[in-house]
């Protein structure tokens, strides 16, 4: 028998150490030391209900066990196999008891669709591939469906891009499969560049025939025998498993001519982005593609109109074509069961940030930020508060405590002032100042932009220099009425979707946080501490002995006070060199994010 | 076509299909303001990459507002132009944009011309509320244009010009974001680029990122040096062009006040480049039936077609691209450099002044007029035989400072001697023109027959690249015309493969011909303004007693006293030129 | 002063340019075998100009950087201008015209690592090497640069030393990394 | 390598590669050889995987252990990379955060040989999409 003990760190600043050693001791008096293991395990990332602790091999599933409880543990369960009760976990719906983990609402949460083979399948390995069904959707659709019907099922599915946009993957295939011409174009964007999203790369690295299967699959469908893959250049990795893949898929007939002794002939090509965040946009990545600046243009004409090389073009991203064999093997149906009404399927995450288990995680369509943070994601590192989570990376914006319940799908997430995006999310804890966070989103907008359109290259230039007036204290009230004249000016001007949405970090941080944009530009404070010019030098009245020798060094004589007496810090002249602090032998000079006023009266 | 119904604030109106926002609203009296966009539409001239975002308009439906100038109408559209949302963005960009820019109006070069200005004013812009760091970039000059792209605005018209119409590739966007700007490669000075200098960014600019090099204070330190005698020459396309800096209708021909105002601001003698395009057309015309001669006896070495040389900016665009064809075009010079080498020999020798006390300035439609007048092989002893070269524009800028009132100037005539001009000469301002001056030459001396018709219509017209074939009293003569470095490349790049079939052709490096030259007033893309021109010129022609260069007094009395006869030892010296590679390719050996 | 008149001084001069022609100023600096490579290149993506990106990837991973030479020759065999060239090079931050130190060095500035101190982490690599992003230091040994998620947001933050990473770098670990490689 | 002309064709190396798949997910066959599966992603990578790998592959065998090391995709559990998934034959995939060389020596030692459960496992939390015939 084992006994596992969640050594997460969660559960261990809840006493799991203590825990697993009071475990041990016990079955050493009972003389059970050979028969039963305790084993220290990761995270089990349940943290709401840590400490965890499990035993094997009947997989029950104990929550918030105290030390106090691991004698009744091994009296009951190890040594009578009764199931101690009171610490299962309570279903909150059923108001019942479960005891193994694989039927508690938790483990359920995480549901593997677009990322089925990752983990799973040597990537490298076309047989592999194909042992866990790879090419049968092709072959399927290619010998027994007509492109329409295809289509039909990918319409009926409800698949949305899973770029950001949330387009109808179907209508998308409809209407490039309409507009007539000698040569079409299927593309796959793989431009993965939001800072901290790594779904697409972990889908290209882990299961690329996803994809190229796919992308033959489209290319059936609106009537193209050209794929193109833009791929970052930043992934040579992905690069490297994809030209593997392409390659594997040849020798077998799989790509190229006549694929399943059918007409119809497809073959993949990959392009490399060279690092240019624009490039995800489809008219900027098609401008790439043809060698030029991943400049956009405005559409219409969109690409399904005129894209690569002004032929109608097909672009979606990655996660929505790995979704797309699943839906042709299963069915629509099975995959619109999935989901909310307009949001079906799963989406993938990377989550990351101030939580405990960074990481990749695909969950259905409809679940709740709360279920993704504090279940699945196992909470807040170091058992801080959990303050805002950013989705959507720098189209996206922040959410709070009041949007946790919020159901995560493309127009609640809209609503609610952020977006679906690729799928980056990151979780912010108490220590992050939220004015700091949206200036770093703009800092990578500024690096970032295109430079084409005005509001875009200019606008967020500004944005940006508001925001740093604002983290050093040199903001005054009427900058916030213009950052927020900035923010609709933009989203309404913007050339493309990047720069219309470049603002969303700003504007939902105004809209969530004005008390600590508000605290920063009256009271020239943060919070949370991260504004170094908003720091102070403060001597603490109790530490300080009047000794003088913090008034001797201070360059700009910011520093008065009697002998013996406590001196005091003049803010207003004090240059925040860091002198004094250094020279108090008395550890009375602290750097603090406010200080009292030196106002005296006398 | 079929018709779409639209409401533009409130106005319900019908276009066609395919119409933009923009252009609806103008057919319909609405101004909506632009700033990137520029069109040159019959001459196949467009720049709408939507990138300013000072047009934009709300379309009732639609989340963002959309830029008018490359939406197209749809059917039942609702368009607000004006409302408080649009105006609000409309001016917040705007503001962002001078944010970036210097605000030295006082002192800019296009100040009074700026589009930028202009629009500041008719949005009332006031302050600047977001101010921040400005980009900013080394300044260059060159022979010709000066580059302050601390105002470009990147409304990449120059970036358009320079390479879809010129193809000349001197410039391209570079960098990202907020540093991003229009500049050469490596932002190597342009006098270092492929820059043939033919002014076409320079007249598309909308502020003062690129401007001409002024040479109006040399000039006015030559007029005021008592040693000097300072002369003057006209170039054909100035006088039809000149009268819109003073507010008259395009297309007014204003010679006569033209010589008057040169006369008035001190110049010792007002010539015309017109009496030297005569000149040209001796020279090459003779070249021409030259090689048509030796071709027909069978000498396989002599290279047909033959070029006109007499635009700079294709001289430049030559010897950047086609340095393996050097021998193809005619080595005549340019009539501003045939006029500088005559009035610095001939002329000079009559009035008795030695040519470095002679400052010869012509006045040219054209930048690269600047960069040709201080070529290496049009110098004696480090004299130029021309000195200075200024724009139309830069004329009317020094009229206006000299406080002429050049309405009311009565109409003068030019100089003698270098001042009589054939019809021939004058029509070189157009695309075509010197082709037609030439074939009324060669016509008559090849078959020693009279013209019938003078004008040869079916060598006229804007299209960038014409053809025609001339009868030649039974021989007849395969005639091509580009306008725009563009077209010529075209033509070349046929005559590179050995694919041409034409016999001369005539290449104008700016759209138009000298018409439309960089040095020109801003028409500000109205091309109406150069079909104006255009007639104004032909119509000088028609209004000329003596229509064809060999029949101009002057040319015969100036061949007859000193340079003997077209093609003679002394009229190479002094008239004719050598090309030089300027490949931007490699050139190592590999 | 001579007596001649102008138009023998003039005749007399010559014509400049009768004599020989003046030299073509060669402006590339390449040896023949660089640039053989670079046509190589070139020529396994057929000169087609809309391989501009790929065959820019391909000749920097052979010469490190991108200097201007080199895009004057993908220009000259691509037959595209090479300020069209030079606006792609300049618009993609992967591409580079300055060499790379011996041991670049990628300080990861994704979101994960930027909320996990990153930036702090930048500020002492610069502070320690005197470079500022973009620099090689002086002895050509360490370059600094800026990236966009690796992917291991697990290890946030992190640090690039080459093609080795180092996670869950604190400000004082930087000390140690240069140490590593300064010997 | 033969070409796949039909669907049936597919099928059938379905079949022929299946049992590969198949003893990685179920090991139902006591024959079956020990499964070590290195997370091979990028974030795997930058986090030591394939030393780790290399690892496994020598030490196993010089210990003589039948077993057959593979890559895979990310598992998705970033945080405590590298991780290896260990199959033994008719037990249930256990997988391993942080491993090092010497935790992967102390997995083949304890859990390979004995089957003695060592720190670090990551509990599985998330399901896959399985087709009804399986």
């Amino acid at each position: 028998m084992h006994i596992l003990v969640c050594d997460g760190t969660g559960c261990r600043s809840s006493q799991s150490g203590l825990i697993s050693e009071m475990f041990r001791d016990e079955l050493l008096r009972k003389g059970l030391k050979n028969e039963v293991q305790v084993i220290r395990t990761g995270c089990f990332g349940f943290c709401e209900k840590g400490p965890i602790v499990k035993i094997l091999p009947d997989n029950t599933f104990y929550t918030q066990v105290r030390p106090e409880d691991t004698a009744e543990i091994i009296d009951e369960h190890i040594i009578k196999g009764r199931k101690v009760t009171r610490l299962l976990y309570l279903d909150p719906d059923t108001q019942e008891y479960v005891s193994d983990s694989k039927h508690m609402g938790f483990y359920k949460k995480q549901l593997r669709v677009a990322l089925r083979n990752c983990g799973l399948i040597d990537p490298e390995n076309i047989d592999e591939a194909i042992a866990r069904d790879a090419y049968q959707a092709l072959g399927k659709v290619l010998s027994e469906y007509t492109p329409e019907q295809t289509i039909d099922i990918i319409k009926r599915s409800g698949l949305r891009g899973r770029g950001g946009a949330g387009f109808p993957t179907g209508l998308k295939w409809e209407i490039t499969g309409k507009n007539p011409a000698d040569r079409k174009y299927v593309v796959c964007n793989a431009d993965e560049g939001d800072p901290g999203a790594f779904m697409d790369r972990s889908i290209l690295e882990g299961d690329p025939h996803s994809v190229l299967e796919a992308m033959a699959i489209c290319g059936y469908c609106i009537g193209a025998s050209n794929g193109l893959i833009y791929v970052r250049a930043e992934y040579p990795l992905a690069v490297k498993r994809l030209k593997v893949a392409i390659e594997q898929a040849h020798q077998y007939g799989l790509l190229g001519e006549h694929i399943f002794g059918t007409d119809f002939s497809f073959d993949i090509k990959l392009r490399y982005g060279a690092g240019a965040f624009v490039c995800g946009e489809e008219t900027a990545l098609i401008h790439s593609m043809e060698g030029k600046r991943g400049e956009p243009t405005n559409k219409p004409p969109f690409p399904s109109q005129s894209g690569y090389l002004g032929k109608p073009t097909n672009v979606n991203n990655v996660e929505t074509f790995a979704n797309v064999p699943v839906i042709i093997l299963k069915g629509a149906e099975w995959f619109s069961s999935i989901g909310t009404e307009k949001s079906k399927g799963t989406k993938v995450f990377a989550l990351a940030g101030k939580i405990n288990n960074v990481g990749l995680i695909e969950v259905p369509m409809g679940t709740t930020l709360r279920e993704i943070i504090f279940e699945i994601g196992g909470g807040i590192k170091n058992g801080k508060k959990f303050k805002a989570i950013q989705t959507g990376g720098p189209s996206g914006g922040c959410l709070t405590e009041k949007h946790l319940d919020t159901p995560i799908d493309y127009e609640s997430l809209t609503a609610a002032g952020s977006m679906m995006g690729s799928g980056g999310m990151i979780v912010l804890d108490e220590d992050d100042c939220m004015v700091s966070v949206a200036k770093y989103y703009l800092g990578f907008i500024v690096e970032e932009s295109c430079g084409k359109c005005a509001p875009c290259r200019i606008g967020n230039k500004r944005l940006y220099e508001i925001l740093e007036r604002i983290t050093k204290g040199k903001a005054v009230p009427e900058d916030l009425d213009k950052l927020r004249n900035l923010c609709n000016v933009i989203r309404d001007t913007a050339l493309c979707g990047l720069g219309q949405t470049s603002p969303n970090p700003v504007l939902s941080t105004l809209n969530n946080f004005i008390e600590e944009y508000e605290e920063h530009v009256f009271e020239k404070k943060c919070r949370s501490g991260q504004c170094h010019d908003l720091l102070y030098y403060v001597i603490d009245e109790e530490e300080c002995t009047g000794c003088g020798a913090c008034k001797r060094v201070c360059p700009v004589n910011a520093i008065s006070g009697e002998k013996k007496q406590p001196h005091i810090i003049d803010q207003k002249i004090c240059i925040k060199c860091g002198s004094c602090m250094e020279k108090c032998q008395f550890d009375a000079i602290n750097l603090k994010n406010e200080y009292k006023s030196t106002t005296v009266s006398v | 076509m079929e018709m779409i119904k639209l409401t533009i604030d409130n106005k319900k109106i019908e276009v066609a299909e395919g119409t933009t926002i923009l252009k609806a609203a103008r057919q319909f009296g609405i101004d909506i303001p632009t700033l990137c966009h520029f069109e040159l539409g019959d001459m196949g001239i467009e720049n709408k990459p939507g990138g300013c975002r000072i047009c934009v308009v709300e379309i009732e439906g639609r989340r963002n507002l959309a830029p008018s100038c490359i939406t197209e109408v749809q059917e039942g559209m609702v368009v607000n132009t004006h409302n408080i949302r649009v105006i609000n963005a409309r001016r917040t960009v705007l503001e962002l944009i001078i944010s970036d820019h210097p605000f030295d109006c006082l002192v800019c070069a296009k100040s009074g011309q700026c589009e930028l200005q202009h629009l500041a004013t008719q949005l009332g812009i006031r302050e600047i509320p977001y101010k921040g760091e400005q980009s900013t970039y080394r300044k260059d000059t060159s022979p010709s244009i000066i580059r302050d792209i601390d105002k470009c605005i990147l409304c990449r018209r120059c970036e358009m010009m320079c390479n879809q119409v010129q193809t000349v590739g001197a410039l391209s966007a570079i960098n990202r974001g907020f540093m991003s700007v229009v500049a050469p490669a490596f932002e190597m000075n342009l006098e270092d680029s492929p820059c043939t200098y033919c002014g076409q960014c320079v007249s598309v600019c909308p502020t003062g990122a690129l401007t001409e090099v002024d040479h109006t204070n040399d000039i006015i330190r030559a007029l005021s040096d008592p040693s000097k005698t300072v002369i003057v020459q006209t170039a054909p396309a100035v006088r039809a062009a000149l009268g819109e800096e003073f507010g008259m209708e395009p297309g007014t021909l204003v010679t006569g006040k033209l010589v008057a105002a040169l006369r008035r601001l001190g110049f010792d003698y007002v010539f015309d480049t017109d009496f030297s395009a005569d000149l040209t057309i001796m020279e090459e015309g003779t070249e021409f039936l030259n090689r048509i001669k030796r071709h027909m006896a069978g000498d396989t070495s002599v290279r047909l077609p033959i070029l006109t040389s007499c635009c700079p900016g294709w001289v430049n665009f030559f010897e950047h691209n086609f340095p393996d064809l050097l021998d193809v075009p005619s080595t005549a010079k340019s009539p501003q450099q045939m006029f500088g080498a005559i009035a610095k020999t001939y002329f000079a020798d009559k009035i008795g002044v030695n040519r470095n006390d002679l400052v010869v300035v012509s006045i040219m439609p054209c930048l690269a007029k600047k960069y040709e007048c201080q070529r290496n092989e049009f110098k004696v002893n480090g004299n130029p035989d021309v000195d200075y070269s200024i724009s139309t524009r830069e004329l009317a800028a020094f009229i206006k400072l000299a406080n002429i009132d050049f309405l009311d100037l009565p109409d003068e005539d030019f100089d003698d001697p270098l001042g009589e001009s054939s019809g021939a000469g004058v029509i070189f301002g157009n695309t075509g023109g010197v082709i037609e001056a030439a074939c009324r030459t060669a016509y008559e001396l090849y078959t020693g027959k009279k013209l019938e018709k003078i004008e040869f219509e079916e060598l006229r017209g804007l299209e960038g690249i014409r053809s025609a074939t001339i009868d030649f009293d039974g021989l007849p003569l395969n005639i091509g015309i580009a306008n725009g470095l563009g077209n010529a490349r075209k033509l070349l790049d046929e005559v590179r493969a050995g694919t041409s079939n034409y016999h001369a052709i005539e290449i104008m490096a700016c759209p138009g011909g000298c018409i439309g030259g960089g040095g020109q007033p801003y028409h500000h893309g109205n091309s109406e303004i150069l079909r104006r021109r255009a007639a104004a010129i032909y119509t000088e022609d028609e209004r000329k007693t003596i229509r064809k260069s060999h029949e101009n007094p002057s040319i015969i009395r100036l061949y007859s006293e000193f340079l003997g006869e077209p093609g003679s030892k002394k009229s190479h010296c002094l008239l004719h030129t050598h090309y030089f590679p300027k490949s931007n390719e490699v050139t190592i050996h590999r | 002063m001579s007596t001649k008149t102008n138009t023998e001084n003039h005749i007399a001069n010559e014509c400049p340019y009768n004599g020989s022609l003046p030299e073509v100023e060669v402006k590339i600096k390449l040896t023949a075998d660089k640039i053989e490579k670079i046509d190589a290149i070139c020529r396994s993506f057929d000169n087609d100009p809309g391989e501009l990106i790929n065959v820019l990837h391909e000749t920097q991973s052979e010469f490190g950087y991108l200097p201007a030479e080199v895009q004057d020759v993908i220009a000259q065999n691509l037959r595209i201008p090479v300020a069209q060239v030079y606006g792609v090079v300049s618009f993609y931050s992967f591409f580079t015209m300055t060499p790379k130190g011996e041991h670049p060095i990628s300080i990861c500035l994704g979101t994960a690592c930027y909320v996990r101190g990153s930036e702090k982490i930048l500020e002492e690599f610069k502070k320690e090497l005197k470079i500022e992003v973009g620099e090689t230091t002086p002895d050509g040994k360490f370059s600094i640069n800026c990236l966009r998620c690796v992917g291991a947001c697990g290890l946030a933050p992190v640090v690039m030393v080459g093609e080795r990473v180092f996670g869950r770098v604190s400000p004082e670990g930087v000390k140690q990394i240069i140490a590593e490689y300064n010997n | 390598m033969t070409e796949i002309k039909t669907l049936a064709d597919l099928k059938k190396k379905q079949e022929e590669v299946k049992s590969r798949i198949d003893l990685r997910n179920k090991a139902e066959n006591p024959e079956a050889r020990v499964q070590v599966k290195v997370a091979m992603a990028t974030c795997g990578i930058a986090a030591g995987a394939k030393k780790v790998m290399e690892y496994f592959v020598e030490e196993l065998e010089k210990r003589n252990i039948d077993a057959i090391v593979t890559q895979t995709g990310c598992m998705g559990y970033c945080f405590a990379e590298p991780t290896v998934e260990v199959i033994l034959p008719g037990k249930e995939a256990m997988v391993f955060g942080y491993v090092d060389n010497v935790r992967a020596d102390e997995i083949i030692e304890r859990y390979i040989k004995h089957g003695e459960l060592v720190d670090g496992i990551i509990p599985q939390n998330y399901d896959t999409i399985e087709h009804e015939e399986r």
